[in-house]
């Protein structure tokens, strides 16, 4: 049975259902963030799962390691980059949460979108009427 | 209702996943389409190509070495997009919270910070610089310095942290990353190949090697840097007082 | 097409001169309301003229190309001018002069915005006119749709208003359902949208039920233009709604342009061969006829002189489909001729509207009693005009009712001249009451019976300007000339003559 | 040996994470989900990556924490009640 | 092979590097960053205009970053098609830049002006690089770029609004950016490269044709959010309409246009059009939603009292055209549908910047105040008309002749009921702009809101506008220049 000989992969589709399904049901939108995180993380997982090889040694051929039983380097080097721009949205969405706060006083979704239709009119430059 | 239609997607979507889990090739196996098509020569050819012991560094910095160039990217737009969003910091008048902290850090914890955070910073120079034979490199590097200047900044507070690292250090040093990548990428053209070529072609073949290893620590200093200050940027423009935000309610 | 084909820039030059006036408007001082209106006439002569400098080439089977710009093979914007696009161009550039010497005197506010969309509207139309193919046509169409849009609602009352959402609603989807023609027909047309003397379609490139979608939704498109019945509503709105030399213009070429659309489709897209194939023409005449009657019955009951002559309008230009429809040559004539003869008739007709209503301020015919004592000139070449219509002798209405019957006759359904009768009968019997109720009933003539010293004088010289007069006199004496010396070159005949020739020989 | 470790991990790791996610206290959540990273991290360096184990460690359990406890700090630590 | 093979590089990289020097500049002179942020981006169009020419229609430019060859280094390919959307995306950038300083001083407090340029300029850049990469993970780099930098724009006036629609957006585009990557993921495993030309020939010989499957339909998923494609379209309306106007014109222009090339590229380049067995039903799925956004974008639109949120909706709508062209398969489908991205490009920038005018004049946004507009802004509401004619597809415009090849392209597949789609997309479109153009010229101004002689918008934001409502002139009549290569390129994709 493939599933059960993959279950790294197995195990990282989990994750990203669970962060997944942090993301589409919970109100709070820093729950929200952290299920965003998990996701992340959970794909990052399956990256390096995909890499690695039966008795692998990691990449790094001081000492005259076998290349041969090197475990797949290219998912690691991708990943580095993913979590770098996984901490990057982090921080931006962060900084909005702090702005949005202040501004409207609550973390859930349900009360921040509430009074959206009256909210969508003013834009930028406020009251239209002159 | 709409938490219940979410769960029904999500369990939809679960089992096409592990559907896929179940077709994908099994993990481990050295005949898999990852380990057959583009790796072999990465692993044998990386320390001839790129003189970095380390593949991981060799394909980051120089295989695909343009993906860095926009990881960086992505970084410094965080720092402008959280700047944008909330405002930088004005010079010299910077609180936080944790100036205030009505629980004082007792003085063995201060000590040992006074005693650790150059120890890390020391640590996260030695992980930049020797990112090509072990593991480690330009942004891990930055990212321990970083988790230093936290640490330094619950101890202390914002405004000594802020005194230590200052704005004007700060600030041209948050681009330095991307500019190295440029900087590199257009000596390579100058040097008669492509962007981001390491091995010029028009130096002798005797001096590219050290070429491309000092190219290689140039780079890793210009990430290491970049990224350790515009994450200590980050984390003060997030962690300040603010009074200077603009509010525009 | 046929061989004689040059390039020439006065197609170009003709469908750019319009903008003249756009030029002298904007340029000109405010003040100098009567030098502006003056250049712009002017710019509509001159057009008239460059349309004019064709006529010899043309008469002798030349024609006149210019490529524009090129999508790809077989999509371009040519510019062609053959026998019978200067036939239409013809007429248009006359009435079009006519009409805009006309409005001087007749617009009285906004004359700016009326003369700069009158005169695109005319470069959109000489565009059409011109079109080498059914692309170049669609995009003039749609430009001259939108150009006319500021004409009907000018006036800017509620029921102007309405009447151009009307016309835009109608207009659009027209326009959407032409452009799935024009689609269609490139696909199933094997790339090619251009005319040929006897069609370009065939049953070869594709099936039957492929090119009657096709023909069915080019009849659909250019029928709301053209005011097939159940496709008409925007007519008889629009043409009240709209200041009179508008409506002249409404009725005597913009209608005409959905027709001569529609003429293209059958003469140079299917040809006859292939209409009679695909039995289309059925239902062409069956729908043509349905309008001829039903229209001329509506136009009975309006009360409003210019709906009753918009109904008469609808009648009149399903005349041209019945033409085409009956697949015979003199058909074919009298239907394409009927292009011209109506917009000459209508075309006078509105513009007596127009000064009856400047003159006395009145819309409706009821009103109008007496009124051939105040406007004799204009009543005079009203009633010439309204006989022709009936299609009484010498008039060109009776060229196109005789060619008709011919034609009918000639296809061998003699089921024609009886609708052709009944709408003359009809045709009477809405305009003999309005000239009736011009000349011989005035007011308080009811009182006493044979009171007849209390009938007013004739009035001649007091009526209206001479900008508006002279036109109308020009018209009604065509309409009288043109269907006296049928053959002289230059007139209707012909051009059409050698159109239909080809066709049929 | 191995395959039962990885095991345990990876119930940790789901362990973690839906703890994370139901945990009331907002500040308990992240601190629970800086957890989830260290897991994860060893779990890489036991799939031979060390270079992202030591990114993960200093990133995803520190930095992404440190961002999650300031932002909870300048707003709320408690998820609001359902309200209906 | 001249200095012309490095021009692409250098397209997408200065703006890059530009961006990063900026603050230097905002730091010593802040007057002038405005000025010196146009410097990039006319490079970055001169050097994109030097390689017209130099690329066939039927070829590409391979550039190996690195001096690496391809399935090794990452490779940035420029084919024609490929060109044209980098000059779009040039042009286009560079007319939102002019327009953008006197606006954005107008609604942008002081110290956020250098990182509204900053950002700026990155995201060109990384549109740019987004659009030439031949490397799916180099895309997804692009792409967080791209995201990062266009959610941090919407939010820069922080108002709450804006806040609050930059946010949404965050939660939509997160989550389907790691989609993406997830996507990437299977990919890669089941075929080990990275590369596009690379994966497409392993693709064929490779037997994990579930795996494949489903990658797709995530990348469809992930670059659907991106392009707000029906059912994920959630954040658009709010988001494009609240953000400042030029960066409007750039998410409703470019951004959105740019996600759905990249599915156009992923579908006929990496996965390969004929492959039925991968793509066959995600690609008739996607035709459904497309003919669903049609028709729910054009609406949508009509019901809109705010003239923003109406453009926004009709951006839906536009892309959905984009799509039902890209799943016809067809060599005209496919030039339609990029034909339509520079005519809906053109069109949009031009609508959302002439809104931009109008609220920079006047502060007016909903669409009952346009009333007698004309008589105050002559300039705008003309430059708004024809736009909007081009929105509809009416000839002479670039409009009319991307949505003649569009529904042709769907004739040629045979797909009915989709020219139908298009055809009644055309319709609705009509009646939401002609609403408008009817309302600025044609109604009178009861309130006396808008004098005449009252001053349009200022020559540094009319002359964006008119040159973008004079492009989709241009390009519809000199269309010829462009489409027959066009369908030349896309005759090649397939």
């Amino acid at each position: 049975m493939r599933l059960l000989h993959n279950y790294h992969y197995a195990a990282a589709m989990l994750l990203f259902c669970i962060g997944l399904y942090t993301v589409i049901a919970r109100r709070n939108i820093i729950k929200k963030l952290i299920g965003l995180n998990i996701m992340e993380t959970s794909v990052f997982f399956f990256y390096i799962s995909l890499g690695y090889l039966d008795g692998g040694i990691a990449p790094i051929r001081t000492g005259g390691a076998d290349p041969a039983r090197m475990v797949n380097p290219i998912p690691q080097a991708l990943i580095l980059t993913g979590i770098v721009v996984a901490v990057s949205v982090t921080a931006l969405a962060l900084s909005l949460v702090i702005l949005l706060y202040r501004q409207y006083g609550t973390l859930d979704v349900d009360r921040l979108y509430r009074d959206e239709d009256g909210g969508t009119h003013g834009g930028p430059s406020g009251e239209d009427a002159p | 209702m709409k938490n219940l239609l979410a769960l029904l997607f999500i369990i939809a979507l679960a089992a096409l996943l592990l559907y896929v889990a179940a077709n994908m090739p099994p993990m481990g196996d050295p005949d898999n389409p990852t380990a057959t098509h583009v790796i072999p020569r990465y692993l044998e050819g990386a320390e001839k190509e790129t003189h970095t012991e380390n593949v991981i560094t060799g394909i980051i910095l120089n295989y695909r070495g343009y993906d860095t160039m926009g990881e960086v990217t992505v970084i410094f737009s965080a720092l402008a997009a959280v700047l944008a969003v909330l405002g930088r910091e004005r010079r010299g008048r910077i609180h936080a919270y944790v100036d205030r902290s009505t629980v004082p850090s007792s003085v063995i914890v201060r000590t040992m910070v006074r005693f650790l955070v150059p120890l890390i910073v020391l640590f996260s120079v030695y992980t930049i610089l020797h990112g090509e034979i072990s593991p480690g490199g330009g942004f891990q590097g930055g990212a321990i310095i970083g988790g230093s200047m936290i640490v330094f900044t619950t101890i202390f507070g914002l405004y000594e942290s802020s005194r230590r690292i200052p704005q004007k250090v700060r600030f041209p040093l948050e681009g330095s990353a991307v500019v190295t990548f440029f900087l590199v990428g257009v000596l390579g053209m100058v040097g008669g190949g492509n962007f981001l070529t390491y091995a010029w072609p028009r130096v002798a073949a005797g001096l590219q090697p050290a070429l491309v290893t000092w190219l290689t620590v140039l780079v890793e200093i210009g990430i290491g840097l970049g990224g350790a200050m515009v994450l200590t940027s980050i984390l003060f423009c997030m962690i300040r007082e603010e009074e200077e935000i603009a509010v525009v309610a | 097409m046929p061989d004689k084909s040059a390039f020439s820039v006065i197609p170009l030059v003709a469908v750019l001169l319009p903008w003249f006036s756009l030029v002298v408007i904007t340029a000109s001082p405010k003040k100098a309301r009567g030098l502006r209106l003056w250049l712009c006439a002017l710019g509509a002569l001159a057009t008239f003229g460059v349309v004019l400098s064709l006529l010899p080439g043309i008469l002798d089977g030349n024609t006149y190309t210019i490529k524009l710009a090129s999508v790809v093979e077989g999509l371009e914007m040519r510019l062609t001018v053959d026998t019978l696009g200067y036939y239409f161009s013809l007429i248009l550039a006359f009435l079009w002069l006519l009409a805009t010497v006309y409005s001087i005197s007749y617009i009285d506010h906004k004359e700016n915005r009326f003369f700069v969309f009158m005169a695109l509207c005319e470069s959109f139309l000489i565009g059409c006119a011109f079109s080498a193919n059914m692309f170049t046509y669609f995009i003039f169409y749609e430009l001259m749709t939108f150009g006319s849009y500021p004409l009907i609602i000018h006036e800017e009352t509620a029921m102007a208003r309405r009447a151009g959402y009307k016309y835009l609603v109608y207009a659009i989807s027209a326009g959407t359902v032409l452009f799935f023609a024009i689609v269609a027909h490139y696909f199933w047309g094997d790339g090619q949208l251009g005319f040929g003397s006897y069609g370009v379609l065939s049953l070869e490139f594709a099936g039957r039920a492929a090119l009657m979608t096709v023909f069915f939704t080019y009849l659909a498109g250019f029928g709301v233009k053209a005011a097939i019945m159940p496709l008409h509503g925007w007519v008889p709105d629009a043409h009240p709604a709209a200041p009179s030399p508008a409506s002249a213009l409404l009725s005597g070429v913009i209608l005409k342009a959905g027709a001569f659309g529609i003429i293209r489709v059958c003469f140079n897209v299917f040809g006859v061969e292939l209409m009679r194939d695909l039995k289309v023409h059925v239902v062409m005449a069956v729908l043509a006829c349905i309008t001829i009657v039903v229209a001329s019955v509506f136009a009975l009951t309006q009360d409003n002189l210019k709906r009753r002559l918009a109904y008469s309008s609808i009648g009149q230009v399903s005349y041209i489909i019945l033409g085409l429809s009956m697949l015979s040559h003199d058909g074919a004539l009298g239907g394409v001729m009927h292009l011209t003869h109506h917009a000459l008739m209508k075309g006078c007709l509105f513009l007596c509207a127009g000064v009856i209503l400047v003159k006395t301020g009145k819309k409706n015919i009821s009103d109008m009693k007496g009124i051939g004592y105040k406007l004799p000139i204009t009543m005079i070449c009203f009633s010439v005009c309204a006989l022709a219509m009936m299609g009484t002798p010498p008039s060109v209405g009776f060229i196109t009712k005789w060619l008709l019957g011919s034609g009918s006759l000639e296809a061998g359904l003699p089921v024609y001249v009886i609708v052709l009768l009944v709408s003359a009968l009809l045709n009477a019997a809405y305009f003999l009451p309005i000239i009736y109720t011009a000349f011989f009933r005035w007011e308080g003539d009811e009182a006493e019976e044979g009171e007849e010293h209390h009938r007013p004088k004739l009035a001649f010289g007091k009526e209206a300007d001479h900008e508006m007069v002279v036109p109308i006199v020009i018209l009604a004496a065509l309409v009288v000339i043109v269907g006296i010396w049928v053959t002289v070159p230059g007139f209707p005949y012909s051009f059409v003559s050698k159109v239909v020739g080809i066709i049929f020989p | 040996m191995g395959t039962a470790l990885n095991l345990v991990f990876i119930a940790l790791l789901v362990a973690t994470a839906l703890l994370a996610v139901f945990a009331r206290d907002l500040l308990a959540a992240v601190i629970i989900f800086s957890v989830y990273s260290l897991i994860m991290a060893l779990m890489w360096q036991r799939l031979q990556a060390p270079d992202l184990a030591l990114t993960e460690a200093a990133v995803g359990a520190g930095v992404t924490t440190v961002l999650f406890v300031v932002t909870i700090f300048k707003t709320r630590r408690r998820e609001e009640e359902e309200k209906e | 092979m001249g200095a012309y093979r490095h021009f692409p590089i250098l397209m997408i990289t200065v703006p890059l590097v530009c961006a990063v020097l900026l603050p230097f500049l905002g730091y010593l002179r802040e007057r002038w960053v405005p000025r010196a942020a146009l410097v990039p981006l006319s490079v970055s169009t001169l050097l994109g205009l030097l390689l017209v020419g130099k690329i066939p229609a039927q070829g590409y430019l391979s550039y190996h970053l690195g001096g690496w060859e391809p399935p090794f280094g990452i490779e940035i390919r420029v084919d024609y098609i490929g060109l044209f959307l980098l000059l779009v995306v040039c042009g286009i950038s560079l007319l939102a830049m002019v327009f953008s300083p006197r606006y954005i001083g107008k609604e942008v407090s002081g110290g956020r002006l250098t990182a509204y340029y900053v950002l700026f300029l990155l995201m060109s850049g990384a549109m740019l690089g987004f659009v030439a990469t031949g490397d799916v993970f180099n895309l997804f780099v692009f792409m967080e770029i791209l995201a990062l930098t266009s959610y941090a724009l919407v939010a820069i006036t922080g108002n709450r609004n804006a806040v609050r629609a930059a946010f949404k957006y965050l939660l939509m585009g997160a989550p389907s950016s790691i989609m993406v990557l997830l996507a990437i993921g299977l990919l890669y495993s089941a075929t080990g490269s990275l590369n596009m030309a690379d994966l497409s020939a392993r693709i064929a010989e490779s037997g994990y044709t579930e795996v494949l499957v489903v990658s797709f339909i995530l990348f469809v998923i992930g670059f659907g959010v991106k392009a707000a494609l029906f059912p994920l379209h959630m954040w658009l309306p709010d988001a494009h309409s609240i953000a400042p106007s030029p960066i409007s014109a750039m998410l409703s222009g470019l951004l959105v246009e740019v996600s759905a090339f990249a599915l156009l590229r992923l579908t006929f380049s990496v996965f390969t059009a004929g492959n039925d067995a991968i793509i066959g039903g995600t690609s008739e799925a996607v035709s459904v939603f497309a003919a669903a956004a049609v028709l729910y974008g054009g609406i949508m639109a009509i019901m809109q009292k705010d003239l923003k949120v109406m453009i926004a909706y009709s951006t839906i709508s536009h892309i959905g055209y984009i799509f039902l062209g890209i799943t016809s398969f067809t060599k005209e489908g496919l030039a339609g549908a990029m034909y339509h991205m520079l005519d809906h490009g053109l069109a949009k920038a031009c609508l959302f910047l002439c809104a931009g005018c109008i609220i920079y004049v006047k502060g007016y946004r909903r669409i009952e105040d346009l009333k007698g507009a004309w008589r105050q802004m002559p300039w705008t509401c003309f430059a708004f008309s024809v736009a909007a004619i081009s929105v509809i597809g009416i000839p002479p415009t670039a409009g009319f002749i991307s949505k003649f090849y569009l529904i042709y392209g769907n004739f040629t597949a045979e797909r009915w009921p989709y020219a139908l789609v298009l055809l009644v997309g055309a319709i609705l479109a009509a009646v939401y702009c002609l609403r408008v153009i009817y309302y600025m010229f044609f109604q009178p101004d009861k309130r006396g809101a808008w004098e005449e002689g009252g001053g349009d918008a200022p020559a540094s934001m009319l002359a964006p506008v008119c040159l973008l409502a004079a492009g989709t002139l241009f390009f519809g009549v000199f269309s010829g220049l462009i489409i027959d290569s066009l369908l030349k390129a896309a005759a090649f994709l397939l």
